[in-house]
């Protein structure tokens, strides 16, 4: 594969998922002449009739996805932009995340949701939300949130796979700017674990999407001060990899827990409350949250997107006050 | 709504006479009988508080059971909303099964107890895990028509809804894809004239469902819902037709609704004492039997002997689920994932 | 008033408010008969043209509320069930939560939906959720979940004169349960604003709707064994009163948090996390969360359901541990 | 779709001739220029890196300059989708409100800029805040007519997207309410052709929009929206109609899409080159003003005169747009919620 963005990452995969296994089909807006991100680029021709446009409908999108997943196909569904999957809200919550509790497992959706999350881009209101805390409450449905793009080949491959129904979701901003090396494709990932991407002894840096390459840059920097910051990559938003989120706290006695999502009700108040309960024992300081404010998702204008979103300075700068305490 | 309101079919090609031999006459007659006793019965459990909930289909019986024979059972996919017992029976749902789920019994194979009566499942029977959410079955078997479409296997999938979900976006959004990709999916409508207290009226701007075929392009047909027969007339085409690549079609059956909306529903409190009285009057399953008998299609006999085959199955099975295994607290964890190594 | 229930309290201030402002009015499924839990038994009489029975759509129940009340009446509408309010997700995440902030202040809704949530009634899965943790996430949108009649009145006053959209959460289990002596009609309200219910020196119970009362018949029961609970009702869950339950929190060095939505992502997370980032110095043990598990909610059956929900015991249990550690 | 494939409006009787005076073409023509050149300004700017993004109504000018004129302005409500520029020009937006949005400044007066551009707003012209989220602004107005007419305040709530939208649920809700409850509401479809990259028949069962009408029983009509004349002939009527309480209608006017979607799309990748040239070749403000003039409507130097002015407003309106100032990164802040004390 050699060095590849997200994006190629996630063209590959669905390419491969396509070629491996003939009940996977893509279905979704504007999918056939490549998508608005260009993910399916080039797959409408080569695999005829498994690549469906479909009416500009994201209720019956991913209701029709479940119908397929139902009857034994392995749809995997675009929503367009993740602003644009709350329509769809109900078929998920109320059906797709508990088909199987309802029948114990006897009927089952081996169905997969892609869509493109998250700020940065400039997208205003409706073209950069975080839509995780929302979706990563509703047990039966799995979450996942890549951040490198040899996770969103294993990731995506797993999600597949999964006989569950899974949210993958993709970060606008990572598509083109994160780049990796690869040899050959990459083995189908764990859903449920998280990785530590660093080891640092002062505190623990929790961080999902985009933002985990925002901490990782500010752990780079706080290094150069003698700041060293452990940096776990969640990459499974539900099921919680609690274990591993408290271990690597545990080790530091401090965390730091960033997303862009607004603060209140954001995935972050659920990992602070896990280890607040469970590594209260070891922590030698606050729980720190460092989130949107809370406003509507997103403010357009650059000035205002920028003082909405945490960044690598942001960051820093929470980190140096909680290794401070 | 009476039969004489309903109007003929629209696309009279699909009436070519179906004729019914004496063996499925009879069966429509114990498959509608054997739903109202089995609902009898259970409102009976409610009332001695042995049944929390009942949502049932009386007054609907000639409309399901009609339309629940037009199918192939175990090859079609169904999804049959709450008041479709009397399609579940046809399907091959047994009075045993049928009572465990009344009951929440551990083994009710619909849900083992997790859902409310009558949120109908079952793998071998194809049919799909219904919710209380209404309407958003009908895009779940638009899906599995996509998927039967793409693996070049002939079924139909049939979903049921009342006309007072109609209304929702997700009806709206299942038939235009459904209709775009001309998938084998019947849409049936049991319109009993009212969304629990709601009359129609409040609901839609036309009197007939069918209406809003006609933005889709699609076939569509009223029946009247208390005639077993002409039901079945009217959908068996119909599911012959979609499965031959015909597409979608929208099949409204006019029926009415016997009973409260649910064990929880009172009914007097908004309707006129006099449209109950004269709904009463016209069961279709006594209209059933009058034509037979009218018709001498078969003996009397031979009805009382099903009549009392009916009484007798459905107070065994009351009897023999009240002796199962009810789910232990602890059975309410599990299967919120299937295992992916099941997948 | 005399005493009444909930469910008095309820049709008792929407009456008074159709009677005091000519641009109130209701709408919603079932609502001319009187609901389907008789909230507005003999309204359609007595208010002609101003309780609308709307069809079975709950998008555009919500959505025409948005608009009516944009023009500038005061609709007050019903979704029948909190569980069938997730078709409506988007009118109200996309929409009515933004409304303001978009013109900035320009444009606003005086608007109010009711529902009907919670579990302990024998619904099953669509007729039992708790559906705070997805709409409390909703900056714009305010939710208020009260627990006591004088409550409901003096709160869903206060919703109806809102200039913002508000999201009035009625605990079906104390419709009929929860009674109280209301001397007169309670004044309106404040949202944003908690109370604390019980006070006691050994640990805090954070509660809000029919667990609140469940915590506090806990607290009695402790009482007896020498454990003093202060004990929080949270009515309002967006935004959150912090300041009252953190002080509440600093008192006792002790926090149990109770809802009886499923733990993981449920509004406890965010409460635990505001402790455990404002409180930590004044903590004497780890926050607690007693919550329904991460399954579906709920299962029909009796002894499932109750296997689910928090109660008095269970409340009674945990908050036995935390005053022990 | 060329302007001889579309139909003649459904419901004649709309049409008795309304006459446009003199003043009336001359404003027809400076709004779709107006509109034009604004577009294609921000289209430059757009290039030149000053402005972020664009959607334009480039194509669609008659349609919603002649729809735009049959409103009354600060009277009737209107929640037109990001294309329609041009019904905001005649809704009274000036072009340098309208530059101020493409450049998302702190004046912006549609977001102050909070959205993106192209997402209208105005209390004084009655215009509802829009979001990009399509079709949910079909049932806003439909809840702005059910409270007007509650208030017997005779206006009439326009609501316009594209065809596209049409096939979400929500467009089947606003509709269907509108209709039971008879209420004021114009829902204005401008088809052309595309949703992005898919065409129509990928959304569509049925050739016309107002096919869809069929299932509410509404009054329809589908105008040549390349005919600015024609809309206003066949929106205007209708207004007047649905102001007296004829209920809603539903327009459709069929244009085409001169542009990529957006500033961050590019058609030629899924559009043939010759569909885009013949396209070009029948823009609307060409035809109107090929046709004043065959009709000697008025002098040729009077168009040219209107042209020079609004080309003169346009390089002005930018210009001055320029020096306004930016929001500061605080005013992200506040305005979540309405004070209380505002009420
Ligand atoms: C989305 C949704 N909203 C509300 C309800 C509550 N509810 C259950 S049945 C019903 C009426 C349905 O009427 P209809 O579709 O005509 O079916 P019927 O019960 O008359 O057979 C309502 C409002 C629900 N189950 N789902
Ligand atoms: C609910 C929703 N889904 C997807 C999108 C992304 N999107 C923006 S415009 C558009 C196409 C709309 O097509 P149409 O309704 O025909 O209007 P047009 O742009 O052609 O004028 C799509 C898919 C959106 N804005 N909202
Ligand atoms: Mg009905
Ligand atoms: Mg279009």
């Amino acid at each position: 594969m050699a060095e590849v963005n997200v994006l190629e990452a996630v063209r590959t995969t669905l390419d491969e998922a396509l070629a491996a296994d003939d009940r996977v089909f893509l279905l979704g807006e504007d999918l056939e002449a490549g998508g608005v991100f260009r993910a399916t680029d080039g797959l409408a021709e080569k695999y005829p009739g498994r690549i469906i446009d479909t009416p500009l409908a994201e209720s019956s999108i991913i209701g029709i996805a479940i119908g397929a997943a139902h009857y034994g196909q392995r749809p995997v569904a675009e929503i367009q932009f993740a602003d644009f999957i709350h329509a769809g809200f109900d078929q998920l919550c109320s059906e797709a995340s508990r088909w199987s509790y309802r029948t114990r497992g006897e009927q089952y959706l081996p169905m997969v949701v892609r869509t493109p999350w998250g700020g940065g881009v400039h997208g205003g209101q409706h073209h950069s939300q975080s839509i995780e805390a929302y979706y990563a409450h509703m047990p039966g449905l799995k979450v996942v949130a890549p951040s490198f793009p040899a996770d969103y080949c294993s990731l995506l491959k797993a999600a597949i796979a999964d006989p569950n129904p899974v949210l993958f979701l993709e970060h606008k901003r990572t598509y083109r700017l994160i780049r990796q090396e690869l040899e050959g494709a990459p083995a189908e990932g764990r859903i449920g674990r998280a990785r530590i991407t660093r080891y640092g002894d002062d505190l623990t840096i929790i961080a999902y999407g985009f933002m985990l390459h925002e901490s990782l840059a500010a752990a780079g920097e706080l290094a150069g001060e003698g700041i060293e910051c452990t940096v776990v990559d969640v990459l499974t938003l539900n099921p919680l990899d609690e274990e591993a989120v408290l271990e690597a706290v545990r080790a530091t006695g401090k965390a730091l827990i960033v997303h862009e999502d607004t603060l209140t009700g954001g995935l972050g108040g659920e990992i602070a409350a896990i280890i607040a309960e469970h590594a209260f024992e070891d922590l030698d300081a606050p729980v720190r949250r460092l989130a949107g404010p809370d406003i509507p998702p997103m403010p357009f204008h650059h000035d205002m997107e920028a003082f909405f979103l945490p960044d690598r300075a942001k960051i820093a700068a929470a980190a140096r006050d909680l290794a401070a305490y | 709504m009476t039969a004489s309101e309903t109007r003929a079919p629209r696309s009279r090609e699909m009436l070519h006479d179906y004729l019914l031999s004496e063996e499925q006459l009879e069966a429509m007659y114990r498959y509608m009988l054997l739903s109202r006793r089995l609902e009898e019965r259970m409102m009976t459990l409610n009332r001695q508080g042995r049944a929390d909930f009942v949502i049932a289909g009386a007054g609907q019986e000639a409309a399901q059971v009609g339309a629940g024979l037009a199918l192939k059972p175990g090859v079609d996919y169904a999804a049959p909303y709450y008041r479709d017992l009397g399609v579940m029976l046809v399907l091959g749902m047994s009075p045993r099964e049928a009572m465990l789920n009344a009951l929440a019994k551990r083994d009710d194979p619909n849900s083992f107890g997790r859902q409310m009566p009558s949120h109908w499942a079952s793998v071998s029977r194809r049919v799909l895990t219904q919710s209380s959410v209404v309407a958003t079955q009908l895009i779940h078997v638009v899906g599995v028509a996509l998927a039967a479409k793409m693996r070049n296997d002939p079924i139909v999938a049939f979903a049921s809804c009342g006309e007072g979900s109609t209304s929702r976006g997700d009806f709206h959004e299942a038939l235009n894809f459904a209709a775009i990709h001309k998938l084998p999916v019947i849409f049936y409508v049991e319109n009993n004239g009212y969304a629990i207290s709601e009359r129609m009226e409040k609901a839609m701007p036309l009197p007939h469902v069918v209406d809003r075929a006609a933005a889709y392009g699609i076939q569509s047909a009223v029946v009247d819902g208390l005639d077993a027969v002409a039901v079945y007339q009217t959908v068996r085409p119909a599911v012959d037709q979609a499965r031959g690549g015909a597409g979608p079609f929208l099949i409204e059956a006019k029926c009415f609704r016997l009973w409260s909306h649910s064990s929880d529903d009172d009914q007097r409190r908004y309707r006129p004492r006099e449209e109950i009285e004269d709904w009463t009057r016209r069961d279709p399953i006594a209209l059933f039997r009058a034509r037979i008998e009218e018709d001498c299609l078969f003996p009397a006999e031979d009805l009382d002997a099903i009549e009392a085959g009916v009484e007798v199955d459905v107070r065994a099975a009351a009897k023999w689920a009240f002796d199962q295994p009810d789910p232990v607290p602890g059975d309410a964890l599990g299967f919120v994932y299937r295992e992916v190594s099941d997948g």
